[in-house]
């Protein structure tokens, strides 16, 4: 970079008009060059460099979601009456909600943590664990139960045992922390994972219908106001982001890509807005996900009367080092930022005091249709925030049919050689024992609380987990995860309806009635037009399963660049299944207890 | 009657402590780990949980709340209190009772039904139950390993001061497979495994006539209202 | 900002399990050679202010009474650090040199 | 028997949750002259025979590649502390001397 800029004097907006030949990252930043002209084409001058770290967030396909969007619409399209019915919220928020009935609602979501898990397993599945309860927390739930669907390489490679342990501790420690059962999960071996593991964690939330709350920043004066941690070096490094010529002269910054996760800090913090909620202090809060501030203040602004004021250097820091930009797209986790009416804010402080919860107030809602941020008294943002938040680019990715799929489904196991003998018949039958996705997950499911909060109804080892939500009725939900990456590599529109199926019929056994579905949809880069072809058939096969069954999808995630080298991974939509239940005393167990129950075996 | 529960920041366990006590016949009573008041309660729980997230050392850093110091002075007259895992280190970081807790034997958190036989029915929180009754509750930590120098696991186990002993598989490796213990006077409980869930059918551990039916744990708080009444 | 370090141990390898699973583990990668590994904990307490012999007893007392638990562990030194950046270097973070025990 | 004592530290960009608490704690106790706290390891590694420049190679490795996890943490010393007493006496613990930093 030809002018590199230090923490005291960031690139101004002002400077960026009179310089708009400067020579900018955005390579390195992740974006490509038509994605580069397009931004400078909204704001009628290049970006600055604080611009430029929000766009380049934004605009990856993590928060984007720019290859999957055409696609996605289908979950919202192909939906009959009875599918919207008990939808208080569909997808687009941070998670949907459902109307489970007498008063009360359940949101849930599940979503991906894959890459971070391989980098630093504990601190990566931890932080998943953390991310995904933070967006049920934002909607004004009380989060009551977690699980984690896994997939890991293969078992007897030497780096398998990393990352398993290290994902499974991570897990283990903040959901155990954090007091949230775990209530079940999947867990997966195969090579195709071996250097992409994936980290898919779910959380379940309940409240109260008049509790519900939706992110925005409405009303011009109110104040936006950051809470919880302080932010820090974490994840800068992360996503798609920072390269060494980018903002600070003194050669590159060193930051690691990894978050530490605390979840006694998330405790707090749940507390802490839970009580916000309760005594009504707040207009909305918005969690701090990936593109942290940058997510946070342009989703709000996006959602509200469109105008916001922030003052960055008011951001609480642990690292006083930190540059305006890195500010803007530091991952630091338990992290929330909330919108408070002028008369509430000492409400609001005294409750964030009670709870030892640092907070600074960093700016306000305006009618100005701008998102504009200060860096100590200068302009270093002034956008439309839609254009951040929203309007991001879309692709129709080119697609084409893996030429090698017809040779794969016609090597069917009717080809197999079938066992003749006794022997080989033992053979295969220990065989299959002994494989690691066949055995026993005890040694996972042991490392996860199950009885705290003292309502899991259902959790391992039976097929769905379930939870008492309502201590006097018995009402209740349950959920499972599910899903089969051999099945989708074979066909991944059949892949994505057997796994809602599987999860499906998980629910269905434990007496609870399905009406929701999530998902995490785990597939390779969206640039080799095989994965794209994939993605679209699973999606296209789960929206119509999902018509067919009419349970509608609330929400769920998309996880692309799951591969090692060129390999991609088996396509691997994990569904998620939400059922409820009106009294969980009338839960079926998996396990047959009673002398002289019949044993029927159902379906064909 | 009265029963305490104190929420620490971090606490997880503190409404199931609750409940529990309800479910036996007591008032729940919501205590708050800043305030220095233990409004009129006649027993206290210290619930279980990783208060401040078990940094430092489990149960350390609350062992210093404000509240603890009212703790500490009921606790020396003689009022009943019971530490339930996290609740069980703060009292030992408070050296309300002897000995410490560490790290799990093999190294990881452990959740499982646990059976245990309970040692000593002469303490506030154990006389309901008949002498070397075996119970299972469930037990959950990744900190529960029992240690203290050989001349404290001498005295209490000379004077009866071991209440509870793990059977079948010592989970964390406590010395001489100790659950939980008591002081002198009996009054102040501390164990590693949780009462207070298993007092409810449906949400208890698993026993060999029901899956989830086990309420074993109940007879910890109905042993406290006992001990209440006839003192 | 001169920082102080607390180094605190566990009494005896008894109460040390971490510490007994690291060497356990050396075993097994056959670098048999070391007989033992014990693992406490270095606390770096940032003071604000110049260190008095006054802060240092406080620090001293909340060694004994807050950062150990002395029926499990020992505080095996505090000594001051003065200025000290923030975090070393990676690359120059291993210095070998032969010190005293405290 | 000689020890060698390996000092790992969270990298100073990384939150350090327990430093964070027990830093916390001290301001809740009134002890505000403290502005910060953190915590990381110590080992101490008994060495079977003399400490050889192979040894102290070997350690360096181990203390890289697992006493740590460089994406978090860093190695901030490796020191030899040669004929320890296995644990120091408690009275005796809390020496206070003035070092320079690693
Ligand atoms: N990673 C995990 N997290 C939580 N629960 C898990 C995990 N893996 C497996 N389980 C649980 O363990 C039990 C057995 O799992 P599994 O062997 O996959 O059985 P099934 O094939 O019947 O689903 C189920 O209750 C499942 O929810």
């Amino acid at each position: 970079m030809s002018t590199p800029t230090t923490v005291s004097a960031a690139d101004t907006v002002s400077n960026a008009a009179a310089t708009p030949d400067r020579v900018q990252p955005f390579g390195a930043l992740g974006l490509k060059e038509d994605e580069y002209l397009k931004i400078r084409e909204i704001l009628g001058r290049r970006p600055t460099s604080g611009e430029l770290a929000m766009y380049s967030v934004m605009w990856s396909e993590h928060c984007s979601y720019k290859s999957s969007k055409v696609y996605l619409r289908q979950f919202g399209d192909k939906v009959s009456e009875k599918m919207k019915k008990n939808l208080m919220v569909g997808m687009g928020e941070n998670a949907g909600v459902v109307d489970i009935g007498d008063g009360w609602a359940v949101t849930f979501k599940i979503e991906s943590h894959n890459h971070p898990s391989y980098i630093e397993p504990f601190q990566g599945a931890a932080t998943g664990v953390g991310g995904i309860v933070r967006d049920i927390i934002s909607m004004g739930a009380r989060p009551v139960a977690v699980m984690d669907a896994l997939r890991f390489g293969a078992i007897d490679d030497p780096d398998t045992a990393r990352v398993v342990h290290g994902v499974v501790a991570g897990i283990s420690f903040y959901g155990n922390c954090l007091g949230l059962p775990n209530i079940g999960g999947e867990t997966w071996f195969d090579s195709v994972y071996q250097a992409n593991p994936l980290v898919n964690a779910l959380a379940v939330g309940v409240l109260r219908h008049e509790d519900l709350h939706l992110a925005n920043a409405r009303g011009v004066g109110n104040k936006v106001v950051l809470f919880g941690a302080r932010t820090g070096g974490d994840g800068i490094g992360g996503a798609s982001i920072l390269a060494s010529d980018s903002f600070s002269a003194g050669g590159p910054t060193k930051r690691p890509a990894v978050q530490v996760g605390d979840p006694f800090a998330e405790k707090v913090l749940i507390e802490c807005c839970l009580e916000l909620f309760r005594d009504k202090l707040v207009e909305g809060i918005q969690d701090l996900g990936a593109a942290g501030i940058s997510c946070a203040t342009s989703e709000l602004a996006s959602n509200g009367d469109g105008g916001m004021f922030i003052e960055l250097e008011k951001v609480l820091l642990r690292d006083p080092t930190l540059t305006a930009e890195e500010i803007l797209m530091s991952e630091s986790q338990e992290r929330m930022m909330a919108i408070v009416t002028p008369e509430k804010l000492e409400g609001f402080l005294a409750v964030t005091a009670k709870w030892d919860v640092e907070t600074s107030v960093l700016g306000e809602v305006t009618d100005t249709g701008r998102l504009v941020i200060n860096w100590h008294g200068e302009e270093i943002v002034n956008v439309e925030p839609r254009t951040v938040a929203v309007d991001g680019p879309v692709y129709n990715r080119p697609v084409a049919y893996p030429a090698w799929i017809d040779a794969l489904q016609a090597d069917s196991t009717a080809m197999l050689p079938r066992a003749s003998t006794p022997d080989e018949l033992r053979a295969q039958a220990v065989a299959l024992l002994g494989s690691p996705n066949l055995a026993s997950k005890d040694w996972i499911t042991n490392q996860y609380d199950r009885y705290v909060m003292g309502n899991t109804a259902l959790s391992f080892p039976d097929d769905g987990g379930m939870v008492r939500v309502d201590e006097e009725t018995g009402l209740g939900f349950a959920v499972a995860t599910d899903a089969n990456g051999r099945f989708s590599q074979l066909d991944p529109y059949r892949g994505a309806q057997l796994a809602l199926a599987e999860a499906f019929r998980n629910v269905a056994v434990t007496g609870a009635t399905p009406v929701a579905v999530s998902d995490c949809l785990n597939f390779g880069s969206p640039e080799n037009p095989e994965v794209m072809w994939q993605f679209s058939r699973a999606v296209e096969g789960l929206s119509d399963g999902c018509l067919e069954l009419e349970i509608p999808v609330t929400g769920g995630n998309v996880s692309f660049y799951n591969q090692t080298g060129d390999v991609p991974i088996h396509p691997t939509p994990v569904v998620a299944v939400l059922g409820v239940i009106d009294d969980v005393a009338n839960r079926i167990p998996s396990g047959w207890q009673d002398e002289g129950n019949n044993i029927y075996l159902l379906g064909i | 009657m009265r029963i305490g529960v104190i929420t620490f920041p971090g606490s997880l366990d503190d409404r199931d402590a609750q409940r529990a006590v309800r479910l036996a016949g007591a008032e729940p009573v919501a205590l708050w780990h800043g305030e220095h008041d233990l409004r009129g309660v006649d027993a206290i729980v210290l619930p279980g949980g990783f208060s401040y997230g078990d940094y430092l050392r489990c149960g350390a850093i609350a062992s210093f709340s404000p509240i603890m110091a009212e703790v500490i002075d009921a606790a020396n007259s003689g009022m009943p209190v019971l530490g339930i895992c996290n609740g069980f280190q703060m009292l030992t970081e408070a050296h309300l009772l002897p000995g410490g807790l560490i790290r799990n034997e093999l190294g990881s958190f452990i959740c499982r039904d646990q059976k245990l036989r309970v040692e000593n029915v002469n303490t506030a929180w154990t006389n309901q139950f008949e002498a070397g009754a075996e119970i299972t509750i469930p037990l959950k930590n990744g900190e529960g390993g029992f240690i203290a120098d050989a001349e404290t696991i001498a005295r209490l186990e000379g004077e009866g001061q071991v209440a509870f002993r793990y059977l079948e598989v010592n989970p964390n490796g406590s010395i001489n497979d100790i659950a939980g213990i008591s002081n002198a006077r009996g009054n102040i409980v501390g164990l590693m495994p949780h009462p207070e869930h298993a007092t409810e059918e449906g949400f208890g551990p698993d026993t060999a006539a029901a899956m989830r039916s086990g309420v074993d744990g109940l007879t910890f708080f109905t042993s406290a209202i006992h001990a209440l009444i006839s003192a | 900002m001169p920082t102080i370090v607390v180094e605190v141990m566990p009494k005896a390898e008894l109460l040390d399990p971490q510490g007994k699973a690291v060497a356990g583990a050396l075993t097994r990668l056959g670098k048999t050679r070391f007989s033992a590994v014990r693992i406490g904990k270095r606390f770096e307490v940032t003071v604000d202010g110049p260190v008095t012999d006054e802060v240092l007893a406080e620090v001293t007392e909340l060694a004994n009474d807050m950062f150990s638990n002395s029926v499990i562990e020992d505080v095996v030194s505090i000594t001051v650090a003065p200025d000290v950046a923030p975090a070393p270097q990676p690359d120059l973070a291993v210095s070998v040199e032969t010190t005293d025990a405290n």
